[in-house]
């Protein structure tokens, strides 16, 4: 900048102007996902689907394999135990959580499935949490068709 | 123009609908790639790389590229994501044009895609413009076509009748589209009753909202008659992105168009595009752009647009039909919209246009509009380009 | 590939806060350092590449802020969104495609707008994930777990990282977080998220970075020490974070193994002499250097304790003080190719290197999803 | 028949709030106007338009800009159109009150044209070539809301 805007601007306050962008979205889940969700809700199964082309198991299901994009139409029950692939305790409370903090985070893979599921962990210390450990899922006692149906993962009893 | 020869080799589309509550996102960009990639006779495996699109916050979605892979085929194979606003789709394929141009890539999907009915389109498009200045009064795409309208009726003298006689030929080109969202013929009479949305323009002068995803494959000159027994081949491209603001639009007239096509146009040996070009399909979003943009475009000198209109030479079956697809008056995914218009000129050329197909095309042109006033670009033809 | 060469370059000093400056007024910066330093005028561009995310910019169409104040007003242009290595990858096709000789490449962000927290939450599945309330930081704590277990990286080694290159920082006047600190004020730092420490992270940062790249044909004319560009590729893995080993990074060593065919490169770990590479974690360089065969899996964090990665090293990484020194998200990746150019160029002050060829890398999406890699010489 | 409930994902408040850098060439402009009642436009060297609101660059002629000039407040109506519909604000995640007059403005000594509103309760009046004047709040902050709207002088 110039010695004269910096005159220009002599007393000048750099002003910051505060806004948002709130506009609320609502997702289809598609049909896919919807039976999912509502086998979740009613039934209290966790559904895989399975590729015919390369044989895995995908939890959450998919329409089609993101792999070899064949259709994915054999379903099946996977859970409620699994094993924790990987994890974070989350220590300092950030805008996007929703719980207090310690927050424990974890990737479950779940038996009977090729991919893990993300989700949260609770009834266990965040000193106690391990790779490997095995976990199950602990359900809401009323549940809507969504991922909020399973409450979090536990240490498998 | 470009030294390594590019073409289009296979298109897919969705079918447009007003929601697609039965598929999520990433479904509903699969549906549109699987059709492209059964059009070329092609397997996901053949692909080199993938560009895709669309807008942001109509759905929400940060890094859209990364999401999307399980079903645009991003999985272990390069993606990237391009987005300019309302020209996405054709900015999309400009991209998908200069990936397999450079000799990078020899065969490059190319994927615009919006659900539009995940959000409030208007809430969501209102950031597109400046915070400190735009936002407070700006009311999304309509208002901003709708100052352009009255600017240019206030100086040509051009009656929202005119603009209606452009809804009508949309309308009516739909009806031959199976892809198109709505398909119905409309009377002038209809168009000038339905409600007022923003002085002049009424709801059947502009598009709908639409869930849909649109997906092209491109090929180098090496591969592209292999695939295709037609390939469309892409003489060239350009655009103008202009104006920060709002209030630097020259109103009235869209310059954008104007150099791009003018580039365009020059660039690939065009000097009569009236005559040269046999169909457009052009990112018209509203009827009086189909009176205003194809001044700008130089198919018709400054003023005359709505007379040649009404001559009936943009009707299918005229001296040079615009938008058989029905264009965006029956159909706006935004982020695919201007893919669809790439998509439409090639299925023109490569004779694939069904129903909606004007016979004996050799160039085409297809067009992309968004942003503040911008304009994309593509000439599209039988023969091989010269390079 | 055909050849081609950066022949420009220009970038802001990286800031907590720019309050005084839009997006604009730091691109006006950026391209007119670039183009002062290409030796070449607005119209020597032939064309226009953006780089920016709407999210991070709060703008639906972030790209309308930056174009005429980066002179593109009566030209070609267009807009990558994502880092700044894959804008200026779509800049060099531009280049390559024989429409345009030159392609002037641009990146901006400004952290500071923004709550990145609630930003890259919305990088989650809205369907699936994105309630849970994770963001990138608690993500990458979690490929953080997942490397460290799978390799045996301690914590201090990652501690190590941030000691080298906030040290490194120190060096570079463009850096926003010189700091001489030790691996205990690392590991003494507030924990946001096991195993990631305050100062493992890397800061909110403002800043916008230009390159012009030319074809070979062009780069004659102008006065620009040319560097070249030898190999660049990109490669995306799988989207769901349980869909992938996040304890790798696939689609890295596909990007990389990529590039270094393009270079004629059989021996990466050799034939690399300087590397600037996407920390925005302390476990990232050592996972990432692993994970391009930089070296061998799971002994970045031994090879750092010997100070190899050192300035002074056998194989320097982010002299300039990396992503850890200042990390403007989207022109993050442009910056490590800004870097390289000024090292292959000599002119890296007190953070130069003996370097002829150097790779530049850049990430997209959540937990290094997406990669682009380049390799760079100092000759054609 | 589970398989045919269409499950709907809502995002609630999905609120993203910034802080935009208005800039010193904006913040000048503010301070203008919430201090005295003055609109500022800036001057290209080359071309001569006069921009506003006023920015660092002009893109066209790609040239920085430094000469701030006085423009305004009167000015005539450059386009305009009345807004009908309604529509979520994402500045406040509300619906908008509509109908509402929203104009182009060509400021008196301006090259390019300033957005707001138009008040529309002399509807008939309200044309392209109409001059107009800005009505100001009486509690001005320094930013766009300064002005209340441009109202038809005759």
């Amino acid at each position: 900048m110039g010695a004269g805007m910096k005159n220009t601007f002599d007393g000048i306050e750099p002003l910051v102007h505060k806004s948002q962008i709130s506009v609320p979205y609502h997702w289809w889940a598609g049909e896919t996902a919807s039976r999912f969700f509502v086998e979740l809700r009613d039934t209290t199964k966790i559904m895989g689907t399975r590729c015919d082309g390369c044989g895995k198991t995908f939890v959450p299901p998919r329409k089609t394999c993101p792999v070899c994009f064949t259709e994915n139409t054999e379903w099946v029950e996977c859970g409620p135990f699994g094993t924790v692939t990987s994890f974070t305790v989350v220590r300092k409370q950030q805008e996007a959580l929703h719980h207090k903090v310690p927050v424990i985070f974890a990737l479950v893979l779940l038996d009977g499935a090729d991919t893990s599921l993300l989700h949260r962990l609770d009834e266990v210390s965040p000193e106690d949490v391990k790779i490997g450990m095995k976990v199950e899922a602990s359900f809401n006692e009323t549940r809507d068709a969504n991922m909020t149906a399973i409450a979090y993962f536990k240490p498998a009893s | 123009m470009g030294k390594n020869r590019v073409a289009i080799v296979g298109t897919g589309q969705t079918f447009h609908k007003s929601h697609r509550p039965d598929v999520n996102g990433q479904e509903l960009i699969n549906e549109a790639v699987q059709a492209a990639l059964k059009d070329a006779d092609m397997k996901i495996n053949d692909i080199d790389a993938v560009v895709i699109g669309n807008m942001d916050h109509f759905e929400g979605i940060n890094y859209v590229d990364c999401w999307s892979v399980d079903g645009s085929g991003g999985v272990m194979r390069p993606i990237i994501k391009l987005t300019t606003g309302g020209t996405t789709g054709s900015t999309l394929a400009i991209g998908g044009y200069h990936l397999v141009g450079s000799g990078l890539f020899d065969k490059v999907l190319v994927i615009g895609w919006e659900k539009n009915s995940e959000s409030d389109t208007t809430g969501a498009i209102t950031p597109a413009f400046a915070p400190v200045w735009d936002r407070l009064v700006f009311a999304g795409a309509i208002s901003g076509l709708a100052v352009e309208a009255q600017s240019y009726m206030a100086k040509y003298g051009a009656t929202d009748k005119d603009g209606a006689r452009v809804s009508v030929r949309d309308r009516k080109h739909a009806c031959n589209n199976p892809h198109a969202q709505l398909r119905k013929e409309v009377s002038i009479e209809e168009v000038l009753e339905s409600p007022v949305l923003a002085d002049p323009i009424h709801l059947l002068d502009v598009c709908p909202r639409t869930d849909g995803a649109c997906a092209v494959i491109m090929a180098s000159e090496k591969y592209a008659e292999k695939i295709a027994r037609t390939p469309d081949w892409i003489w060239g491209t350009a655009n103008r992105h202009k104006y920060s603001y709002l209030g630097d639009v020259n109103w009235g007239e869209l310059d954008s168009m104007a150099e791009a096509a003018g580039e365009m146009f020059e660039k690939c040996g065009i000097k009569e595009p009236r005559k040269e070009i046999n169909v457009i399909e052009m990112y018209q979003p509203y009827s009086f752009a189909g009176i205003i943009w194809i001044e700008d475009m130089g198919i018709v000198e400054r003023g005359k647009g709505a007379e040649y209109i009404w001559s009936g030479a943009t009707d299918m079956g005229g001296e040079l039909p615009i938008n058989p697809s029905g264009g965006v008056i029956a159909c706006n995914p935004i982020g695919a919209t201007g893919l669809i218009r790439c998509a439409e000129a090639a299925m023109q050329v490569m004779g694939r246009a069904g129903d909606h197909q004007v016979p004996d095309v050799n160039h085409a042109v297809s067009t992309g509009f968004g942003g503040c006033m911008w304009t994309d670009i593509l000439l599209h033809g039988k023969q091989k380009p010269q390079i | 590939m055909e050849r081609a060469a950066i022949i420009g370059t220009g970038m802001t000093k990286i800031e907590s806060a720019k309050h005084t400056e839009t997006f604009a007024d730091m691109a006006w910066e950026a391209v007119n350092k670039a183009l002062d330093d290409a030796g070449m005028t607005i119209d020597d561009v032939d064309n226009v590449v953006t780089t920016s995310n709407d999210f991070w910019d709060g703008r639906t169409i972030s790209c309308m802020a930056v174009g005429d104040a980066s002179g593109a007003s009566h030209k070609n242009v267009s807009c990558v969104e994502g880092d700044g290595t894959f804008g200026a990858f779509y800049g060099l096709s531009r280049a390559l495609s024989g429409s345009y000789g030159t392609t002037l490449v641009t990146a901006h962000s400004k952290g500071s707008e923004s709550i990145s927290s609630l930003i890259t939450n919305a990088s989650f599945d809205p369907i699936y994930d994105r309630w849970l309330g994770m963001d990138m930081i608690s993500a990458s704590a979690m490929q953080a777990n997942a490397y460290m277990e799978r390799t045996g990286t301690t914590s201090e080694q990652l501690a190590m990282v941030s000691v080298k290159n906030h040290g490194n920082a120190v060096k570079n006047p463009l850096s926003q977080l010189p700091m001489s600190i030790s691996v205990e004020d690392v590991l003494g730092s507030e924990m946001i998220s096991d195993p990631l420490h305050k100062l493992d992270c890397s800061p909110v940062s403002d800043a916008c970075c230009a390159i012009i790249i030319a074809n070979e044909s062009r780069v004659p004319a102008y006065s620009g020490h040319p560097v070249w560009i030898k190999g660049a590729a990109f490669c995306s893995d799988a989207y769901f974070l349980g869909d992938r080993d996040i304890s790798r990074a696939k689609a890295l060593t596909e990007a990389a193994k990529k590039a270094f065919s393009m270079a004629g490169i059989t021996n990466p770990s050799k034939e690399i002499q300087v590397a600037e590479i996407y920390d925005a974690f302390t476990y990232q360089e050592l996972m990432w250097l692993e994970e391009m065969g930089l070296c061998e899996s799971g002994t970045a964090g031994s090879m750092l304790e010997k100070g190899e990665f050192d300035i002074e090293g056998r194989l320097p990484v982010n002299p300039s003080g990396g992503l850890l020194g200042g990390h403007p998200v989207i022109a993050a990746g442009l910056i490590r190719i800004v870097e390289i150019v000024k090292q292959l160029r000599k002119e890296a002050g007190e953070y130069q290197v003996d370097a002829k060829r150097g790779l530049a890398h850049g990430v997209n999406g959540l937990c290094g999803q997406s990669h682009c890699v380049w390799v760079l010489d100092s000759e054609g | 028949m589970a398989e045919k409930e269409q499950v709907i994902i809502e995002s609630g408040e999905a609120r993203q709030p910034f802080n935009y850098a208005v800039g010193m060439y904006g913040s000048k402009f503010f301070y203008e106007l919430k201090n005295n009642r003055k609109f500022f436009g800036v001057k290209c060297p080359e071309c001569e338009k006069v921009f506003i609101p006023p920015r660092k660059v002009c893109g066209s002629c790609f040239r920085e800009m430094t000469e701030f000039v006085e423009v305004g407040p009167g000015g005539i109506i450059g386009s305009f159109t009345i807004l009908r519909y309604a529509f979520i604000d994402p500045e406040t995640g509300e619906q908008k009150p509509v109908p509402y007059g929203y104009g182009f403005i060509k400021l008196d000594g301006a090259d390019t044209l300033f957005q707001h509103y138009i008040n529309i309760e002399d509807e008939k009046n309200v044309k392209i070539g109409a001059r107009v004047e800005a009505v100001f709040s009486e509690e001005r902050k320094g930013n766009i809301k300064d002005i209340l709207y441009f109202r038809v002088t005759g």
